[in-house]
């Protein structure tokens, strides 16, 4: 029993990563129906951006704040400037195929101009443990937590209780009809690929002294997100929190209890009968088809 | 299409044939290998470019139609059983498994499908590796034999080369014969429109299954080529990457053309040869090429080919169309 | 497109002109894992037998002639390696070198076989050399002669009776699980738990919780550098105190580096590393820091020594001949006294398995601490 | 005269908005039925719920005496019940021949003749009869895409007419055609139902082309029935009148 609770909240932590990279991934489907299949390398590489300021010697803090600054501007202006705006007239498809292309681009450029080994990466939570309830639990996943927790209700304050957040809420829904109404929705949409640019880099920081900066790191993390997204939810911010705890939890059990060799099996099953039973995932509004 | 332009692509096609024939009979082993294997990888991307570029269902679970086949192969030849019955068995078992996985293809579409092909892909890996008892799980299978064509022995590198060749144009001539058939002209309706073509009688639910069955089931006729080829498989090569190889194989070549997969198989197979100066770069630069092309053509090389042959034609039709007007307004 | 490949192709073929011409270039052909999962490996490798080849050119070479190397990338994935290796052998070369993974060795080796080519490669599996091969070397230890010095060391100094096995589920991870657990069986120690884990596994937190309710007396961790530096990390959060073992990757630099105090008290066996307390692997370490900017691991090791067991062989018969090389090599005595570059005595036997000395080390703050230095065999 | 079509009391609703609340017609054999009624009050959905596009609320829906809600498009289609939409909906890449072709090859034969059978599936005369009697002859291998909108229209109804349908549903057949093009148009309708007996429905927002082609005209408002008759008599309905001109 002891051990379960330690499974559950050593899931919880790894979830509530999952459940950060997917926000993002579904935030860009929403506003502009953008499947980003770079989105574990785009947590990747903040990482590797604030260790290159480092490395020209700048403290820590600067390289903070260099680094997301450099993530918005290439990860999210440059991403939707150069690569999805043109993509986009093109349909879904092609530019998640383009997206396929761009992990490739990223994990090479990476490995190229930095380096293929994993680096070491320090922590802005002190490394110590906490001891809740006779439970050792690390600083860092808590910290990983608590952010996560911050990021729902940062956003869900954002989307529902300002006007910004519901002139967003109306490009997501329809663009169009949005746009009649005076909502400028390539401004929303842009804001929304710069949300998803900071909060990879929050990831990114939070992630990193505990995965350590490799150029590959992204390849798990993407996957789990896009099957965190799904299992909850695809179109709700609240649906891709649930879904992240719920695969970090489960990839844990499944460690446990069914197999270590079969624990990457779990989750791809879990999501296959998820989109076969309930597609629109379990948080997740149906999407009227007009078929 | 004028006649002498029929006459010319009969000539062209011919030539590429006998060159293809011809010319490798003096290559060493090592460019025997490659076209042996651009030989297999463009069957797979053939069964890929049913799935994909005609019906437009995504998968990324080729490469795992490509592992069943070879392991297929090489379980069932080791054995001591001919190739031939493998191929049998890996063509069933391929159809089969693309059918149930054409299911989810009826329920959802674009992003979902592929998660979950690609949630496949991930599974067939796990069984690859981790059923040691079939598979020999992550040692691999070795000493896969080469097979005896109707009395040849295939183990030197040029006769099995023209193993692989003399299938690809069985494949081909299958192919050419299914999308110039009812079926094929079914699947490019389901792609371009399936609310439509539902109205025009055309079993959409029957035709997703049957590209996403026909597809995989080339995946493994790849396979089963590729385990004797390499002569040793283990899981690793059918991982994940192996069908984002062939969708890019797809997409680069030219996705709904009928030689969009031989260019692009080409391209993929020969580009690290081409851009070898590049040292270790050529990776990223394939990368940013392929956004590049997306961006510029989402139908890849062929696409824009075809798009500047269109244009020629419209613009000559337009000249017609204004020469005709011309002749009826100056008409008494 | 088409007739620029076939003209590509001819031209590669050309080009394979007399090797083998007095005061040419010796030509090698080096085939490794430059990109995909192993290229931490295989760039490791490239690099120290780039280190040491621009070493041996600097002094004038071998017999006077130069080394020349052509690099080639496996992708990580043994029907690549298969092709390049394929290509390299139709250049003729003089020696190839690689791959690093143990699958893409056993696919390229018949090839060499066949080709009569010596290839000197970086895999660990133990059954490479027990197919009767005639060509085929290693650079270190395989693992049928590292795990039994591990399952000695955890039975008569740690007087361990259940261990817990945790191995990465590759050919490299699964290949020492296997030898160990084989090993495990004659000092009737009991494998209280087998724990397979994926590569890029960053979550041990399951396993190391399986650990602890298994209770073994000891851990055995057979992992790449990046997932033993995050299982010791957390199974020092997790508070396990029992005695760490580990082969090579366990104690490496590079896992002190990235987990901190964790890794403190981990113990191994290592073959190869740039911490042996051996002056010129040190000398070795700095030069490869100077080039290259930082500490490599034992791949960067095996591929600078592949370069000099060329050199020796050759120096030893005189001429360069590819066909009496794998011949010479066989049962060679190469020592360090005399040829410098080999770092430690060493010496081949029958089946091009190797034979030279190894280290019991620990982790004592940060440092690599010899603790036992097992003597080469004869 | 039997009913080709009988609907009953169909029902849509989106979420809270009844988009068709509760119509029941019947149309005869040879019949042409106008559909009119403004925009957005329910007419295309009709369509859809009749053709199994979108699943009815309730209400029942037969084809000659035999229900068929539930029925998918496909299945419907080769009961004998084709359509054309509002949007253009020809197949771009395919030329004319082909799309016709398409059309039709879904009623010939079974699955392996179409696969193993001749590559028209025996429908290039019956095609080349379609595209002669639509006046399209110097067109029939052009790509559709590169067809006039008009023709395209055209095709499209061609189209529709491949299966040898009993029953077509036109949805707004007339628009964007030009006055030419309008002309052959109504007057190959009219052909196709003198000569086949085949029974239509309309849905068109040109009046003139309505009351000069339709037997029988009937009005929806907000998802209702609001009046049924020959054309003279809708004309003089007040409620229609109202229904148009506004509240």
């Amino acid at each position: 029993m002891s051990n379960l609770l330690d499974l559950l909240v050593a899931g919880l932590a790894t979830g509530a990563i999952y459940a950060l990279v997917a926000v993002g991934f579904t935030l860009l489907w929403q506003t502009s129906q953008t499947i980003n299949f770079a989105q574990g390398e785009f947590v990747m590489l903040p990482a590797f951006l604030m260790l290159a300021v480092m490395h020209a010697g700048a403290p820590f803090w600067l390289a903070i704040i260099l680094g997301i600054l450099l993530s918005l501007l290439l990860l999210g202006l440059g991403f939707k400037l150069l690569l999805v705006d043109p993509m986009l007239r093109h349909g879904v498809l092609p530019l998640a195929i383009a997206t396929m292309a761009l992990a490739i681009g990223m994990k090479e450029a990476v490995k190229q101009f930095f380096s293929a080994e994993a680096s070491p990466f320090p922590s802005i939570v002190p490394a110590g443990d906490v001891s809740i309830l006779g439970r050792v639990i690390s600083l860092q996943s808590l910290g990983v937590l608590a952010l996560a927790i911050a990021v729902v209700i940062g956003l869900t304050l954002l989307l529902n209780r300002t006007s910004i957040g519901h002139q967003m809420q109306a490009t997501a829904q329809n663009p169009t009809v949005a746009r009649i109404i005076g909502v400028p929705v390539e401004r929303m949409i842009l804001l929304t690929f710069l949300i998803n640019a900071f909060l990879v880099a929050l990831a990114s920081l939070l992630i990193t002294p505990i995965y350590l900066a490799k150029f590959s790191s992204g390849e798990v993390l993407g996957q789990a997100a896009f099957i965190a997204a799904i299992v909850g939810g695809f179109n709700q911010v609240r649906g891709a929190i649930a879904g992240g705890l719920l695969i970090g939890v489960v990839d844990n059990l499944a460690a446990a209890y069914v197999s270590t060799q079969y624990r990457a099996a779990v989750p791809m099953v879990l999501l296959i009968v998820i989109i076969l039973f309930r597609p629109q995932g379990l948080l997740g509004r149906p999407e009227e088809r007009t078929v | 299409m004028t006649i002498n332009g029929k006459y010319w692509r009969i000539a062209l096609g011919i030539a590429v044939i006998a060159a293809l024939i011809i010319v490798p009979m003096n290559f060493n082993r090592y460019g025997l290998y490659i076209l042996s294997q651009w030989a297999v990888m463009t069957i797979a991307a053939m069964g890929l470019n049913l799935t994909l570029g005609y019906a437009g269902q995504v998968s990324l679970a080729q490469g795992a139609f490509v592992g069943i086949g070879a392991y297929t192969a090489a379980i069932m030849t080791t054995q001591g059983l001919p190739l031939i019955a493998a191929l049998g068995v890996a063509i069933v078992l391929c159809f089969a498994i693309g059918w149930i996985l054409g299911y989810p293809a009826l329920r959802v579409q674009h992003h979902y499908l592929a998660f979950v092909t690609l949630a496949f892909s991930t599974l067939a890996f796990l069984v690859f590796r981790n059923e040691d008892w079939l598979t020999k799980g992550i040692y691999g299978i070795s000493g896969i034999p080469r097979p005896n064509v109707l009395g040849f022995a295939t183990n030197r590198p040029l006769p099995f080369y023209y193993f692989c060749l003399g299938s690809l144009a069985i494949v081909s001539l299958a192919m050419w014969w299914l999308i110039r058939s009812p079926w094929g002209r079914a699947f490019v309706a389901l792609r371009e429109n399936p609310v439509r073509a539902l109205s025009l009688g055309i079993d959409t639910r029957r035709y997703t299954l049957m590209a996403f069955a026909i597809g995989s089931a080339l995946g493994g006729v790849a396979g089963t080529l590729y385990a004797p080829l390499t002569q040793y498989i283990d899981p690793v090569p059918f991982n994940l990457s192996l069908s984002l190889d062939l969708l890019m194989m797809v997409i680069v070549g030219g996705s709904g053309f009928f030689f969009g997969p031989f260019l692009g198989a080409m391209i993929a197979v020969l580009l690290p040869e081409w851009l070898r100066f590049t040292q270790g770069y050529y990776l990223m630069l394939y990368a940013v090429a392929v956004m590049l092309l997306l961006i510029y053509s989402p139908t890849g090389i062929l696409g824009i080919l075809d798009r500047y042959l269109a244009e020629r034609r419209t613009k000559a039709a337009s000249a017609l169309r204004a020469v005709a007007k011309s002749r009826l307004e100056t008409a008494p | 497109m088409r007739s620029g490949f076939f003209a590509g192709l001819l031209l590669a073929t050309v080009s394979a002109t007399a090797a083998f011409a007095q005061g040419a270039p010796i030509k090698l052909a080096d085939v490794a894992e430059l990109s995909g999962g192993g290229a931490t490996v295989g760039n490791n490798w490239k690099n120290g037998i780039d280190l040491a080849i621009e070493e041996i050119n600097a002094k004038g070479g071998v017999l006077g002639r130069k080394l020349e190397v052509t690099h080639a990338d496996s992708q990580s994935n043994p029907g690549v390696a298969r092709a390049q290796v394929q290509k390299a052998l139709d250049n003729e070369p003089y020696v190839l070198l690689g791959p690093g993974y143990s699958g893409s060795v056993k696919v390229t080796s018949p090839l060499a076989a066949e080709a009569g080519i010596a290839q000197i490669m970086g895999g660990e599996a133990a059954e490479l050399t027990q197919g009767g091969n005639k060509f085929l070397f290693r650079t270190s230890f395989g693992q049928q002669s590292s795990m039994p010095k591990v399952a000695k060391y955890i039975n008569d100094e740690l007087k361990a009776k259940s261990v817990a096995v945790v191995w990465v589920n590759n050919d490299f991870g699964k290949g020492g699980r296997d030898v160990i657990t084989k090993e495990f069986a004659k000092y009737n120690i009991k494998v209280a738990a087998d724990l397979s884990t994926e590569a890029g596994q960053a979550d041990f937190a399951a396993d190391v919780s399986k650990i602890k309710a298994a209770a073994p007396d000891a851990v055995f961790i057979y992992l790449n550098e990046e997932e033993s530096a995050r299982i010791l990390k957390e199974l020092k959060r997790q508070a396990v105190t029992v005695p760490l073992m580990g082969e090579t990757t366990l104690v490496g630099q590079k896992v002190v580096e990235l987990a901190g105090d964790a890794a403190n008290g981990a113990r191994g066996h290592v073959g190869l590393t740039t911490d042996a307390p051996v002056d010129l692997v040190k000398a070795f370490r700095e030069k490869f820091v100077k080039k290259y900017n930082y500490v490599p691991d034992h791949n960067g090791l095996k591929g600078y020594l592949a370069i000099y067991m060329i050199k020796a062989t050759t120096d030893k018969m005189g001429k360069v001949d590819p066909k009496a090389f794998a011949d010479t090599l066989h049962g060679l005595t190469i020592k360090a006294a005399n040829e410098p570059g080999i770092l430690m005595d060493v010496t081949f036997d029958e089946k091009g398995d190797i034979d030279r000395q190894g280290f019991l080390v620990e982790i004592v703050e940060g440092k690599q601490v010899v603790k036992q230095v097992l003597p080469k065999l004869n | 005269m039997t009913a080709v079509l009988e609907v009953t009391n169909v029902k849509k609703s989106f979420g809270g908005i009844k988009a068709v609340d509760g119509i029941s017609f019947d149309v005869q054999e040879g019949e042409i039925l106008g559909l009119i009624g403004p925009n957005g009050c329910g007419k295309s959905t009709l369509f859809n719920c009749i053709l199994g596009q979108l699943a009815p609320t309730d209400g029942e829906v037969k084809v000659d005496g035999k229900v068929v809600t539930g029925l998918r498009p496909s299945e419907l289609n080769r009961l004998g019940v084709s359509r054309t939409f509002q949007l253009l909906q020809v197949f771009p890449k395919l030329s004319v021949r082909e799309n016709l072709i398409l059309a039709g090859q879904e009623h010939q034969g079974n699955m392996m003749s179409r696969l193993f059978g001749p590559s028209d599936a025996g429908l290039s005369a019956a095609a080349d009869q379609m595209i002669g009697f639509f006046k399209l002859d110097h067109l029939a291998t052009e790509a559709a895409g590169g067809l006039s909108y008009g023709q395209q229209k055209l095709l499209d109804a061609a189209m529709a007419f491949m299966g040898g349908p009993r029953l077509v549903l036109l949805d707004e057949p007339a628009g964007g055609v030009n006055l030419t093009m309008l002309g052959d148009l109504k007057e190959r309708l009219a052909a196709i139902n003198r000569e086949k007996r085949a029974t239509f429905v309309v849905i068109e927002h040109n009046m003139e082309f309505v009351m000069s082609l339709c037997t029988r005209v009937m009005v929806m408002a907000e998802g209702k029935l609001l009046a049924m008759g020959t054309p003279a008599e809708v004309r003089a309905n007040p409620a229609v009148i109202e229904a148009y001109l506004g509240h």
